[in-house]
């Protein structure tokens, strides 16, 4: 399978899904001429036109919602926050419009949209650009909110979310668009991923590591150091964080009996916070040990290098955490 | 006679005779027809407001039917048309029933939202009415998002947008009016200045009362109407209509308006004095419809009594229906939430709620 | 002492601080010549003048922004959200300013702000206007948030809130402003409630009832119902939401070991979450059944009356959840 | 010679000649050494993020010190600034210094937000300066704010408030503006039209290219001007700023700029020319000044070697005060959160960080 990076992935999911359905439109600053302001645009413009990579002025509240209007009646907008940050500006647009309109009609409309973009901490960025926004979105009936962590995932949850007739909230991260990894040759055919699906990204039958996006890989990190003292940690990729995939979830505490949960946003009522509430509710005699958080620590993002080091979980972290629920600390 | 600055009054007992001329007779008629269904409607809503039936926000429209029949009578099928709140007058021109209306209004499942939405939430999409908004301002960047979608797919569907004049203070208004003229959109936006926003006269929220102007700052056509007046109402709109639709142009309109009522169901409204009601109350835009009507010999006072008849029994019809009418059914809480809820249930997670 | 309402009680401690201190001003939608859209600043404007009771256009995202800018330089507004569903246009001022000036500026600045007005569901006002929106704030570092159940829990607590330099949220409800209780007379001296203590208004041993606002009478409605059945019910009241008052929380739960939390929004990341993470991970061994949490159920708010009703929490529901987490259902 | 529309170039080779009057010598010898001071702060912070002892994002206001430079000349102590994420200009002039300023470019506690803002939040609260902010737009209301704060005080202060073109299209603008002269509020508003926003020109973002006419629909005054001239600059602002003070009105002030350096430090510049670069850098703000210093016989080339070695050196020094200074102490990562945290902690609630 060809190896590509992340952005590449994207990039690929944007132009299928483009070239399959003149529906699909993509929108945002600097999606066009620039390229992306993270280049998981680059070429679309010269492939699909003006019309359909469409440049914004900076004004997110409103091109929020041109895209939830132009779903309305009929189109299948994809609105690229350059960071999931300025998305903010844009919460009354999604929460008020795109996840309520199925409802309040009565079901006479579908809103296929997706907002996606980076998400989260990127590096020394300080506290207005360094935001988790997961935790909003998951709290929000009639949102969908997906996460990958791999190319693959990327690319084919991406397709899935843009063929999807829900609002899809789709968060990448920055510092993830140069990761590399197989993904299926798109000559191969179609390759999607249906939402709604966890991946049990490493086997294991000691310890449950609860993750997506960038956290996976602390959770990775941490599951070869704990291989090292014979501690064999699963490693489960939610990649979708509404709705839960409790199945794949559950299937795996039921085996561990102990849970871990890693993000990168902050700690009070995260998605942690709903997954340890699920978890020792319905599994409350399978559990060993409390469910274990590793969260951002409770600061809006410091800009210091070494503070916003210490702020961030690593798989060191996440190794003592699954220690403690292991009582091998 | 207190008026608002701004707010002249129209000056004689009927619409502008050049206007209701171009507007003609069947027009003519049929705008009264479609006011006084408004009318009654609302009339009959408020009652069933007081006695109980209805509940939560409710509000009318009446005293600003002028705007909605007007502006729409310039639209064709496939246009589409969105407002805010106080959407039962642009609802009932525009694809949802007198019935469908009033049971929406008394939460029942034959509603126009199968009782999801409510009064401030009717809907007709297949219809080009895609309400009905809560938010003050946010329905205008929706609005802008159906204009660029015609363009995109090469109709030539016009999108009216109809808002308060309170809704100018919100910067999703600017932001809109901005991409609608960069993008070149079919849009017409349509400010309903009425004076008021609940409480707040225009003068003390915004620093330009001739709203109009403000198009400019966004190389923008912008006109001034009076409101009051369907015929002339339907020409502003006609000709922004026609410049939307050859020539992909917005316009913002300003239709000065009053609302007889209060706010909302339980608005004192002690920020305005009976006599500028009752100095608004003689330009009434449906007796100026009729005067025009009688003076122009476009209908009798006979049929014009059947059609304000027929408008009641209408109203009537629709309450008996509405109340007649079931509730959704509780199995059904969590319709409308997903199209695929990929196993997502609307009682997962919580404690379930039981109701018997 | 005398039995006032609540809106009484917040018009009290709004007088009684704007009195005291005049760098307090009151901003927002119909607070001055309508006398506040729910009545909270009647009287006021012609108490201190157009000056400090001002009306604003409806323009939430600046009146905000207004309020921080004119907090970094030593005012302290209190601004009212004619209805929290509204100030999803203002979160990129709480979120990105508020709440993170003091953090970016090295402490330079204070934000000494309030936030304040109806939140959550009312009666029939379908989706746009029932938002319960907590969640959203207690995720933020750097936030305060503040919810009263009671009149003189509101006198009290606003007055701090006031007083605090740090931003607070203060999240009311509008079918509460009617509610009576008593509040001490202010003849009798300043009453103020500190912020960051929860409250017990009930005394138990056998269930521990967390909640907040309106749904402390869901708690209190069911807790009267299950002494019926000799179930003695404990009923802390949160009061502040951010900080949590774990000492309290776990007070009450080390006696009871068994937990229902009762909140009105939706559930996934809610409030619940929260407190179900921090008492099965912070009090494991204590708990003799899972934590159970009693939410809105998780859809947009429909309007019709009986969906409506369905939607949210009852007393009933939360009798029937503190039989279950007592094995007694 | 492609020039973007509007941004006709300066057309002599010194500011303009009665505004460097106006001006006098002493406050363009001084401007002079400030703008030289950012200048040579900047190429130095360059050289450093090259280097790896800067991260983030790094925004340099190269080719624009002649608006910060004169606008603030206007001021006086009391008086209260604030700009975007484009800000070591605006800081070096009031309040930051050169050491603290680079400090806060390294993330060293030295710096003047302690390490905790970086490049976009800088701040010198004493001093009026009050950031550095990184929200596109939503700084706007905070200046809108401060403005309302010196009038309920019954202070004098004026606020001036700097954003980029690109700002303009965000709904904050509109309600800011719509406030301030509402409410008659001090605050200047000063858009900095360097014809970019990261690599969107601004003929690509906004319908209206005259920005200053965006003002009339607020019924505020709008004005136009040079922001490579500092006198020119100083001049215009100094009206505004004497209206705000005196009559409390606010402005709307638009100076057309240019950025020599791309967007941010990783910017490419595809969406421009060389040719065009070249042609502002014939008007570099610096130059225009230096000959006018010359002109008038204010300045001797000695004076004006010798201020620009002061400022490399300031620079220089600031670089190794920097280097050498120390980070933040981990264990004070939860300062600043709170003034009062009411037993809150930083890692309440998650599982603990170790660094050790
Ligand atoms: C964003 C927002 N803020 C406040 C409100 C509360 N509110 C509902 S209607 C209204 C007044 C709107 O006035 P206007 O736009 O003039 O419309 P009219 O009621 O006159 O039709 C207000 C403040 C709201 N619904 N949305
Ligand atoms: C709300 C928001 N959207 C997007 C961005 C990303 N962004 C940072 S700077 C910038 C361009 C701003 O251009 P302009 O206002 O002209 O200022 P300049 O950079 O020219 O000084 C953009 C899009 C942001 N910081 N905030
Ligand atoms: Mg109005
Ligand atoms: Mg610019």
């Amino acid at each position: 399978m060809p190896v590509i990076t992340m952005r590449e992935a994207l990039n690929q999911a944007l132009d299928e899904e483009m070239a399959r359905d003149p529906k699909v439109f993509l929108m945002g600053e600097e999606v066009g001429e620039y390229q992306g302001a993270y280049k998981v645009s680059q070429g679309l413009l010269q492939k699909f036109g003006a019309q359909r990579v469409v440049d914004t002025p900076i004004t997110e509240l409103s091109f929020a919602g041109v895209g939830v209007g132009a779903a309305m009646i009929g189109l299948r907008p994809v609105i690229e926050m350059m960071t999931f940050n300025f998305c903010i500006l844009a919460l009354d647009q999604i929460f008020n419009g795109a996840a309520k309109l199925r409802l309040m009609s009565g079901g006479q409309y579908h809103i296929p949209i997706v907002f996606r973009g980076p998400n989260g901490p990127a590096h020394m960025l300080s506290a207005q650009h360094s935001t988790a926004t997961e935790n909003w979105f998951c709290n929000v009936p009639g949102l969908k909110v997906v996460s990958p962590s791999t190319p693959a995932d990327a690319k084919g949850l991406l397709k899935a979310a843009i063929r999807d007739d829900d609002p899809v909230i789709f968060l990448e991260s920055e510092l993830m668009y140069a990761n590399t990894g197989e993904v299926p040759d798109p000559a191969a055919g179609d390759f999607v991923i249906p939402l709604g699906k966890a991946d049990v990204k490493r086997v294991g039958k000691d310890v449950t590591i609860l993750c997506w996006s960038k956290a996976v890989f602390h959770a990775l990190g941490a599951a070869a150091e704990l291989a090292k003292d014979g501690i064999e940690a699963e490693v489960v990729d939610l990649r979708t964080l509404r709705p839960l995939d409790v199945e794949t979830i559950y299937r795996s505490v039921r085996k561990t009996h102990r849970v871990v949960t890693v993000e990168e946003g902050s700690p009070y009522a995260g998605i942690g916070a709903e997954l340890a509430y699920r978890i020792q509710h319905d599994l409350f005699d399978e559990l060993d040990a409390p469910v274990v958080r590793v969260t951002a620590l409770d600061v809006p993002m410091p800009y210091a290098e070494n503070l916003e080091n210490l702020v961030l979980p690593t798989p060191r972290d996440v190794a003592a955490a699954a220690r403690a629920v292991l009582y091998r600390s | 006679m207190g008026v608002p600055s701004g707010h002249k009054l129209h000056e004689q007992d009927r619409c502008d005779d050049a206007a209701a001329t171009a507007f003609g007779r069947e027009r003519m008629r049929e705008a009264f027809q479609q006011m006084s269904k408004i009318r009654r409607f609302e009339e009959r809503a408020a009652r069933e407001y007081a006695s109980g039936h209805i509940s939560g926000f409710c509000h009318l429209y009446i005293g600003q039917e002028a705007v909605a029949v007007g502006a729409l009578a310039a639209t064709k099928a496939g246009d589409h048309v969105i407002t805010a709140y106080r959407d039962h007058g642009h609802a009932l021109i525009r694809g949802c029933t007198p019935r469908n209306t009033m049971a929406e209004l008394m939460g029942k499942v034959t509603g126009n939202a199968r009782g999801r939405g409510g009064s401030m939430h009717m809907f007709a999409a297949e219809q080009g009415f895609h309400g009905g908004h809560g938010i003050v301002g946010a329905h205008i960047p929706l609005a802008t998002g159906m204009g660029f979608a015609s363009k995109y797919q090469g109709k030539d569907d016009v999108t009216l947008c109809f808002f308060g004049e309170g809704a100018l203070n919100q910067g999703a208004f600017y932001e809109s009016l901005n991409l609608a003229s960069l993008w070149k959109l079919p849009v017409i936006y349509v400010v309903e200045n009425n004076n008021y926003a609940m409480g707040t006269a225009l003068e003390r929220a915004s620093a330009v009362t001739d709203l109009y102007k403000k198009a400019e700052g966004f190389a923008m056509e912008g006109v001034l109407l009076d409101g009051m007046d369907v015929a002339k109402t339907w020409q502003v709109v006609d000709q922004a209509v026609a410049r939307a639709r050859t020539e992909s142009r917005p316009t913002f309109i300003e239709a000065r308006c009053y609302r007889f009522r209060g706010h909302s169901m339980s608005d004192p409204a002690k920020y305005r004095t009976n006599q500028e009601v009752e100095a608004f109350k003689q330009v009434d835009p449906i007796a100026l419809c009729r005067q025009s009507l009688i003076t122009a010999g476009w209908a009798t006072e006979d049929e014009l009594e059947r059609w304000d008849e027929e408008a009641s029994e209408a109203a009537t019809d629709a309450s008996t229906f509405a109340r007649e009418s079931p509730a959704p059914r509780l199995e059904d809480v969590g319709l409308y939430v997903y199209k695929d809820p990929m196993g997502w249930t609307p009682d997962e997670a919580t404690f379930p709620h039981r109701r018997d």
